[in-house]
């Protein structure tokens, strides 16, 4: 632990943005118990600006709700969306890679031709549709994030373990006779745990962003405040109140950037291929 | 005057490496035309040495004190661009791995080019012109052909060829090769060696020739440098250093050099019924082709292999690469499908298992891998490698812990070792681990396939040692697969020599080992290095 | 080789088949109906209009049978016609692609280029200011919505600044021809283009420079620099060359993703492209539409995953003389 | 300000517009760019009346009638026209030397073709009022006369441009309407031609030279730009791309910013024909909202004053009942539906409304709406009652109402100047159906409402039919079947030195023939 912390803080980038990640959790844990606001009220005139009114530092927005307010819970939202759709594009992604990739012959052919299938179709476009069949709800932006999301991880998962497949300690176990399940799920799949992590912390950046992208194109649920929402929401204003759409903005941009960071100094503390010993 | 002289060079480790200097305060000569060969095992610094002499440090590497005269001028102190001009011409450099060390995407005759381009030297039509001559001179068949070749189309040996020439072009005063030969087969390292030993003779070259084999050494050098940790332990003419070791270090590397088994009789009493009877096995792989593609190539691995086993003996098989003698291991394991033939293991067919009867009966035949680094699984404990197998054949948890420890303790292991991981254990430990772990299922047979190829030499000996001993106390009945004449002559009761698929030789392994009666055996005889070597110090011991 | 490339066109035939059909139930899972929504914008409702409606779009029949149609069509390249805009759905796309296309590309050039270029600059200065530099604006250009640069960048340049249109594809009315329309629509294009490209340059960039860090390590170059070669050389013939095998894949997958990921530019910088198209289609039902764009983009994913392919046989000798 | 009061002034003078402004020394010439948003799907106004397609389509095509602001009729392809007394017999008589844009001459033939054939089968609308009619004849070239079944009091009021335009009957008689390929090269009678359509970019208009009347059109062509994106619409009409901006196209929230710009112009004129009102569809159907407390109570809950200042940015009035005032027959005389939340509070209390989450579907018509949903959203919190927000596109939010699944849903209905015409189908029982998003889509049931409803459309005089229709209003409001919302007002926002955009009560979607550009 202390060596991959010691990796870690190496990079320092990746401190900066695990503690600009650690404010934005923090915000989005605690923040709605530190604020009473509740972001859909309307308590002010529209269009406060920022930093004229100490009771609403970030001012109004076009029905006259408290902007931080709205900053705080969105960030729990967007948070939220961000991991659980990424969880579930794991969920989907692992165990079709992994299988892929340990069973060569017809189960990686077929499985690769179903996430080939999905690559082929514009992800982007992909999600609209699934959301225009779905409609708007939380879950089911979660899940069409999630639908459009997943090949890139299964493509990843059978790569490293096809590569690991041939690796001898994977013979050793079938020449002691122990099932492929319990090969492929003990000792194959913990040796893949480190490029998930990276590459789901990368992930999670990629569904905050694209569920920013769908909001603005009015297809998230219009009963949750996330960043995207304010953004799509914004949007229409931005020349009246450019902060309106600015201060989310931002608010995307340092988080997906803190879990760049992250993810890049997790490759560097994680990534087999710069300390073969351990791996 | 020497061509080249390193004067208390010591390389600083970044901070966090487990020691402070990769090298520390080195000190040797090379002269025109010698040969200086430097040993050790790894991490014994030799390589970086070498690197240092070329201003190619790795990133964070640096030379911390010391100096490298060459031409008058000191190496450490130039800089990178005069560096540059030297590189090539004047000093020239071969890798270990000949497949990595050429660029995949470039013709090889393109990458010779390079070098004359380099140093601006000739018009290109010129050095196409010597381009040839060049691969001529390294004995590639088809020079003109070889140059517009790409590295991927050609063998190892011939890939090595391409190296030498690229670091000969420009007729450099020194050659440094790290390792050149390690990656190939014996006939072949004999053939390199024997043209780089003729052209360091014909252009007067001085050449450091980095190597971690004794044998080799003992072929070629003139003068011998022995390294371990970072530090030269002895150095001297090669004749008094190979012979007359100063050094304890520098004699437990020469005793562990597994020495050709000389005539004996005590070949192996053929018990009523053989443990082990292959039959008639075949396999052939196909590569390229579908439904689409053209026509297959075909590669026969195993053709028409049959031998028998008897109980309690050892049978090493021998060959180059693709001689079809790790398939042959891996179809007894059954890792490998063959397309016919029988694998009868005490009459029972395991060639013809499938499914649940064959996971139940893999546990009468085990494997000892090649890879200390790659067959543990690398996030599991020790204890949960060594007792999952026996749990999947229904020990009891309890039970499987005991004999796990029991048998850790026989391969020189504590019991405490159970709790840790493979990262804790060194290439050694970890290699008596896998052998604990194709003991702990109780096999009727082993298959170890190149067990100890990856091991440094000492350690290669104690491994061997072991297995030996657990050989004589268990009444180990094993398939011992090497590539290494003298380790399988160390351990083995017979031989089966392979070549292309097919058996071209068996027979009590003294009397191959002395008196080959094929010619394949004989030239790997032959080509094994440090022959005379081996003789000499025979009968200086003698 | 020409049994390779027929090899990966009939492939990529069934591909395009699996994805109509796969296309086809989608589309028709959402609720609502082109028919009704036709009726619904007129303002009032008759049965008998939305009917007779349904039956002209072919809509009465069974899902079966208008799937049967629907292929019936594609096999002799007749896209079907779209409800709303009574047209056939093939001269609408044919109208919009190329400008997708031109958009696309360009943006798919600039990002390609700009990426690499950065990309290799940043991993020959690993460490210094200007990898730094490169690096933490690549980062901010990954990180940042596309949507909302492509708002700031047209406010800034367009209405700030006045000097580049903010939007669509040439000046209305102006009837440029030649050459000066060719200029016309470059200017227009420059906006969206660099919009829609800097994300991917940002893309390329990073790649770049995490792939040739990797070639880099590689034994061949140091066998490069032991031969004498200024690195600057060593990059471009050894590094830079072995590096790009990777980002042609991914040039590969997003050249085909860039035609469908366009929605976004194309909306805010009212690009008349098939991005858009597909995005009205899916708020109006128009199917054929939505079913045709979905056709072509992947059909041109297919194509560029051919491509990518080629391209590595031109690069990639071990594939070339292999095959 | 003062543009506005002149547009009124103009749009009041009956047929003395023309000579008004030629007054006012019109220029003639010029290009009007505008935004046509969203894109329409096709120009044959026969077969399509959406708003999209009418603005252009109402350049190319004309009908009998215009309105003016009063909704009094005004001249269109007929000169002039007569009632018999017993409010059976209409009689219109064409204008001279019409011809269609391909040359050929316009006839009466064309009206009868058109009204009696063509949009018998085309337009649901006009079938309606077809229902009254018993013939339509053209006892000669120049003249149509329509024979009514029973009085109808809006007949007048069927001819505007969208409602019963005039097609060639050269070009359709029997053709397959729908799928003529003449469809894409519209041909009317009216002041512009059409000229091109880059999909995409640009609807291209130019200037009929052979119109009828002398001096008109005054704009030798017109550019309806496609912008999807309303902040670049904006943008459009800021750099000068765009002159105008019609009354949809504009964000609202972005709307006070422009007004503040130099040499713009805006006018609220143009809907008294289509008299928008914005309400909330709530389902009778099913409890709580089949109770009349809660439904006035949700009345009351909404803050009209805030919707209209602080979404549509000053334009609109708050709605006091079904009727628009600037539909015939407004009555301002019923109960109060404003805003009291302590009164709509103890409503809620009263009624059976226990708590549930009431499904709130806001209209997908963009950020707007959407705002206006979330505020209602709180409105209703202050009252005490839940409602959740249900997101859906055109498509969803068309089947959901289709079929009836939903608890409250926003929308706005067209009341085309008459209550007989635009406000009875979403009120009277017999026009309960499913499949429709413009009936009675409530599902609100009542004998004495229907009653009243089908005397007002027969009533021989306007004095019978204001009386009639004010009873119906009070009833309505009492019971609250839905929930009114605003009148609406969109505006209109042009470069000042555009002239004469809205000169009738259907302001852009009429023919822009007397536009011209101070330039």
């Amino acid at each position: 632990m202390n060596k991959f912390w010691s990796r870690y803080a190496r990079n320092r980038g990746a401190v900066i943005g695990l503690v600009l990640l650690g404010v934005v959790v923090v915000m989005a844990v605690l923040g709605p118990f530190l604020t009473a606001q509740d972001p859909w009220r309307m308590v002010q005139r529209p269009f406060l600006p920022p930093f004229q009114d100490s009771a609403l530092p970030l001012g109004t927005d076009a029905l006259g709700r408290d902007v931080l307010s709205q900053l705080i819970h969105g960030a729990r939202v967007s948070l939220l969306i961000g991991l659980v759709s990424t969880l579930a594009a794991l969920a989907i992604g692992v165990p079709v890679g992994a299988v892929a990739g340990y069973f060569p012959g017809w189960p990686n052919d077929l499985l690769m031709r179903f996430t080939e299938f999905f690559q082929t179709i514009p992800s982007f476009a992909l999600a609209i549709v699934l959301l225009m069949i779905f409609q708007p709800q939380l879950h089911f932006v979660v899940l069409s994030i999630a639908l459009v999301s997943w090949p890139p991880v299964a493509r990843l998962v059978r790569g490293e373990v096809l590569s690991l497949r041939r690796r001898e300690f994977v013979e050793a176990g079938i020449v002691q006779g122990l099932r492929h399940r319990h090969i492929l799920i003990h000792h194959v799949m913990p040796n893949v745990l480190a490029p998930i992590i990276i590459l789901a912390s990368l992930m999670v950046a990629t569904a905050i962003l694209l569920e920013s992208s769908l909001s603005f194109l009015g297809l998230s649920d219009p009963n949750v405040m996330s960043w995207g929402y304010m953004i799509g929401a914004a949007r229409t204003a931005l020349r009246t109140a450019w902060w309106l759409s600015f201060i989310p903005g931002i608010a995307i941009v340092f988080t997906v950037l803190a879990l760049n960071l992250v993810g890049e100094g997790l490759n560097d503390a994680l990534n087999p291929k710069l300390n073969r010993g351990d791996a | 005057m020497s061509l080249l002289s390193v004067t208390n060079l010591t390389i600083a480790l970044p901070k966090g490496a487990d020691r402070p200097h990769a090298v520390k305060d080195i000190s040797f000569d090379l002269n025109h035309g010698e040969m200086l060969c430097i040993v050790g095992e790894s991490g014994s610094g030799k390589s970086m040495s070498a690197n240092a002499v070329m201003g190619l440090l790795a990133e964070g590497l640096s030379v911390a004190r010391g100096s490298i005269t060459f031409d008058g001028q000191d190496l450490v102190r130039l800089s990178e661009a005069q560096m540059r001009t030297l590189r090539g011409r004047r000093i020239g450099m071969i890798f270990q791995e000949p497949l990595t060390a050429l660029n995949p995407l470039m013709p090889v005759g393109r990458q010779i080019e390079e070098v004359f381009e380099a140093h601006g030297m000739l018009t290109p039509a010129a050095r196409r012109d010597r381009v040839i001559d060049l691969l001529t001179e390294v004995g590639l068949p088809d020079p003109s052909a070889s140059a517009r070749a790409y590295p991927f189309q050609m063998s190892g040996g011939q890939r090595q060829r391409v190296v030498i020439a690229m670091a000969l072009a420009l007729e450099p005063a020194i050659l440094i090769a790290d390792e050149p030969t390690t990656a190939l087969d014996v006939t072949t390292q004999a053939q390199i060696l024997r043209l780089l030993d003729d052209l360091r003779r014909r252009h007067d070259m001085g050449v450091v020739f980095i190597t971690h084999d004794l044998g080799v050494v003992a072929d070629i050098a003139d003068r011998v440098l022995v390294m371990q940790s970072g530090v030269i332990v002895e150095q001297g003419a090669a004749s008094d250093v190979l012979l007359r070791p100063q050094h304890p270090y520098t004699q437990a590397l020469l005793d562990a050099i597994p020495q050709l088994k000389g005539m004996t009789d005590d070949a192996p009493v053929p018990t009523a019924a053989p443990l082990l009877q292959v039959k008639g096995l075949h396999k052939q792989f196909r590569s390229g082709g579908g439904w689409l593609g053209g026509k297959p190539r075909v590669v026969t691995a195993l053709d028409d292999i049959s031998f028998d086993l008897q109980a309690g003996e050892t049978i090493g098989i021998v060959g180059e690469s693709g001689s079809g003698k790790s398939t042959l291991g891996r179809a007894i394991v059954r890792l490998q499908d063959v397309d016919r033939g029988q694998v009868l293991l005490n009459g029972r067919d395991m060639a013809a298992l499938r499914g649940e009867a064959l996971r139940h009966d893999r546990k009468r035949v085990q494997m000892i891998f090649q890879d200390p680094y790659s067959s543990l699984p690398p996030r599991q404990s020790i204890g949960k490698t060594l007792t999952e197998g026996q749990v999947a054949h229904g020990t009891p948890i309890a039970q499987a812990r005991d004999r796990a420890a029991a048998i850790l303790d026989r391969v020189g292991l504590d019991a405490g070792s159970m709790s840790r991981f493979p990262h804790e254990f060194s290439g050694g430990q970890r290699q008596r681990i896998g052998i604990a772990r194709a003991l702990v299922l109780d096999p009727e047979l082993i298959v170890a396939d190149e067990a100890v190829s990856a091991l440094d030499v000492s350690v290669q000996a104690q491994v061997l040692d072991l297995l030996a001993g657990l050989k004589r106390d268990l009444n180990l009945s094993m398939l011992f697969i090497t590539h290494d004449l003298r380790v399988a002559g160390q351990i083995c009761d017979w031989l089966i020599v392979m070549q292309k698929g097919r058996i071209v030789e068996t027979g009590d392994a003294a009397r191959i080992l002395n008196m080959p009666s094929s010619d394949y055996a004989r030239g790997l005889l032959a080509a094994l290095p440090g022959r005379d070597f081996e003789t000499a110090r025979a009968a200086a011991r003698v | 080789m020409a049994r390779f490339i027929l090899g990966r066109l009939v492939k990529a035939a069934l591909t395009l088949l699996a994805i109509l059909v796969l296309n086809f139930f989608l589309i028709h899972a959402a609720p609502g109906d082109p028919a009704m929504i036709m009726m619904a914008e007129t303002g009032s409702s008759d049965p008998q209009v939305l009917a007779d409606m349904r039956a002209r779009f072919g809509l009465d029949q069974s899902l079966p049978m208008q799937l049967a149609l629907y292929i019936k069509g594609y096999l002799t390249l007749d896209m079907g016609w779209s409800f709303r805009r009574d047209v056939p759905v093939f001269d609408l796309i044919a109208d919009r692609l190329p400008a997708t296309l031109l958009l696309t590309m360009t943006a798919f050039a600039i990002s390609l280029g700009l990426g690499v270029l950065a990309g290799a600059l940043a991993a020959r200065r690993q460490g210094g200011w200007g990898d730094t530099i490169i690096s933490t604006v690549a980062l901010l250009f990954y990180a940042t919505p596309l949507f909302w640069m492509a708002l700031m960048a047209s406010l800034l340049f367009s209405v700030g600044l006045g000097w580049l249109p903010g939007f669509g594809y040439e000046t209305v009315g102006a009837n440029y021809t030649g050459l000066a329309r060719m200029g016309d629509i470059a200017l227009h294009l420059i906006l969206p283009a660099t919009t829609l490209g800097l994300f991917f340059t940002a893309v390329y960039a990073r790649m770049t420079r995490a792939s040739m860090l990797e070639v880099n390590r590689l034994d061949f170059v140091k066998t490069a620099r032991a031969k004498g070669l200024r690195p600057s050389v060593i990059t471009r013939r050894h590094v830079l060359r072995n590096a790009l095998l990777p980002i042609i894949t991914l040039a590969g997958l997003q050249a085909g993703q860039l035609v469908g990921g366009a929605v976004l530019t194309e909306t805010v910088f009212a690009w008349p492209g098939i991005g858009r198209l597909m995005f009205e289609a899916i708020a109006q039902r128009d199917y054929n539409i939505i079913l045709g764009v979905f056709f072509v983009s992947a059909a041109l994913v297919l194509l560029f995953n051919l491509i990518t392919d080629l391209l590595y046989m031109v690069v990639d000798p071990r594939i070339r003389l292999q095959s | 300000m003062m543009t506005s009061l002149r547009t009124l002034a103009l749009a009041a003078g009956v047929s003395a517009i023309a000579c008004a402004a030629a007054a006012q020394d019109a220029k003639m010439g010029g290009t009007l760019n505008t935004i046509v948003q969203p894109e329409p799907t096709g120009l044959n106004l026969g077969l399509l009346q959406n708003a999209p397609t009418q603005m252009v389509a109402g350049q190319i095509y004309e009908s009998l009638l215009r309105y003016d602001e009063n909704l009094d009729p005004m001249p269109g392809l007929a000169r002039e026209w007569t009632v018999s007394d017993d409010g059976l017999t209409y009689t219109f008589t064409l204008q001279d030397g019409v011809t269609w844009h391909d040359g050929e001459a316009f006839s009466a033939a064309d009206v009868v073709f058109s009204h009696d054939v063509f949009l018998r089968e085309t337009s649901s609308r006009w079938r309606t009022v077809l229902e009254h009619v018993d013939s339509i004849t053209a006892p000669d070239d120049r003249t149509v006369v329509y024979q009514l079944k029973t009085p109808f009091g809006p007949f007048l009021r069927s001819f505007e441009s969208g409602s019963s335009p005039i097609l060639p009957r050269h070009i359709y008689e029997g053709t397959d309407f729908a799928g003529n390929p003449a469809n894409a090269t519209p041909v009317g009678t009216g002041p512009f031609k059409f000229e091109a359509w880059e999909q995409g970019s640009y609807i291209h208009l130019v200037k009929n030279p052979d119109y009828y009347r002398d001096g008109l059109p005054r704009l030798d062509e017109i550019y309806y730009r496609v912008i999807p994106d309303a902040a670049s619409r904006t943008i459009a009409f800021e750099t000068g791309e765009v002159d105008v901006l019609p009354a949809g196209s504009v964000e609202m929230f972005d709307l006070p910013r422009i007004q503040a710009m130099d040499n713009v112009c805006v006018t609220d004129k143009g809907w008294e024909f289509f008299g928008p009102l914005s309400l909330i569809w709530l389902n009778n159907r099913n409890a709580p909202l089949d109770d009349a407390k809660l439904r006035r109570a949700i009345n009351m809950a909404i803050d009209r004053d805030f919707a209209v200042n602080a979404i549509f940015a000053g334009f609109g009035r708050p709605a006091t009942g079904p009727v628009n005032s600037s539909t015939r027959f407004y009555s301002g005389d019923t109960p109060s539906i404003q805003f009291d939340a302590d009164a709509a509070r103890e409503l809620v209390e009263a009624s059976s409304y226990d708590g549930q989450t009431l499904r709130l579907l806001p209209l997908p018509y963009g950020e707007v709406w959407q705002r206006w949903a979330e505020a209602v959203r709180q409105n209703l919190s202050d009252i005490g009652v839940n409602a959740e927000l249900v997101a859906s596109d055109v498509a969803g939010w068309n089947q959901r109402l289709a079929d009836w699944d939903y608890d409250m849903a926003f929308t706005f209905v067209y009341q085309y100047g008459d209550p007989a015409l635009g406000v009875a189908r979403n009120y009277v029982s017999t026009n309960i159906a499913k499949g429709s998003q413009w009936n009675n889509v409530e599902g609100y049931e009542n004998p004495e409402v229907d009653r009243l409803f089908a005397e007002g459309a027969t009533a021989l005089t306007d004095e019978e039919r204001g009386a009639i229709y004010a009873e119906a209003q009070s009833l309505l409001v009492e019971e609250a079947p839905v929930a009114w919302l605003t009148e609406m007002q969109q505006p209109t926002v042009y470069r000042c030195e555009v002239k004469d955009i809205v000169t009738s009560a259907i302001g852009m979607n009429d023919s822009m023939r007397d536009t011209w550009i101070d330039r």
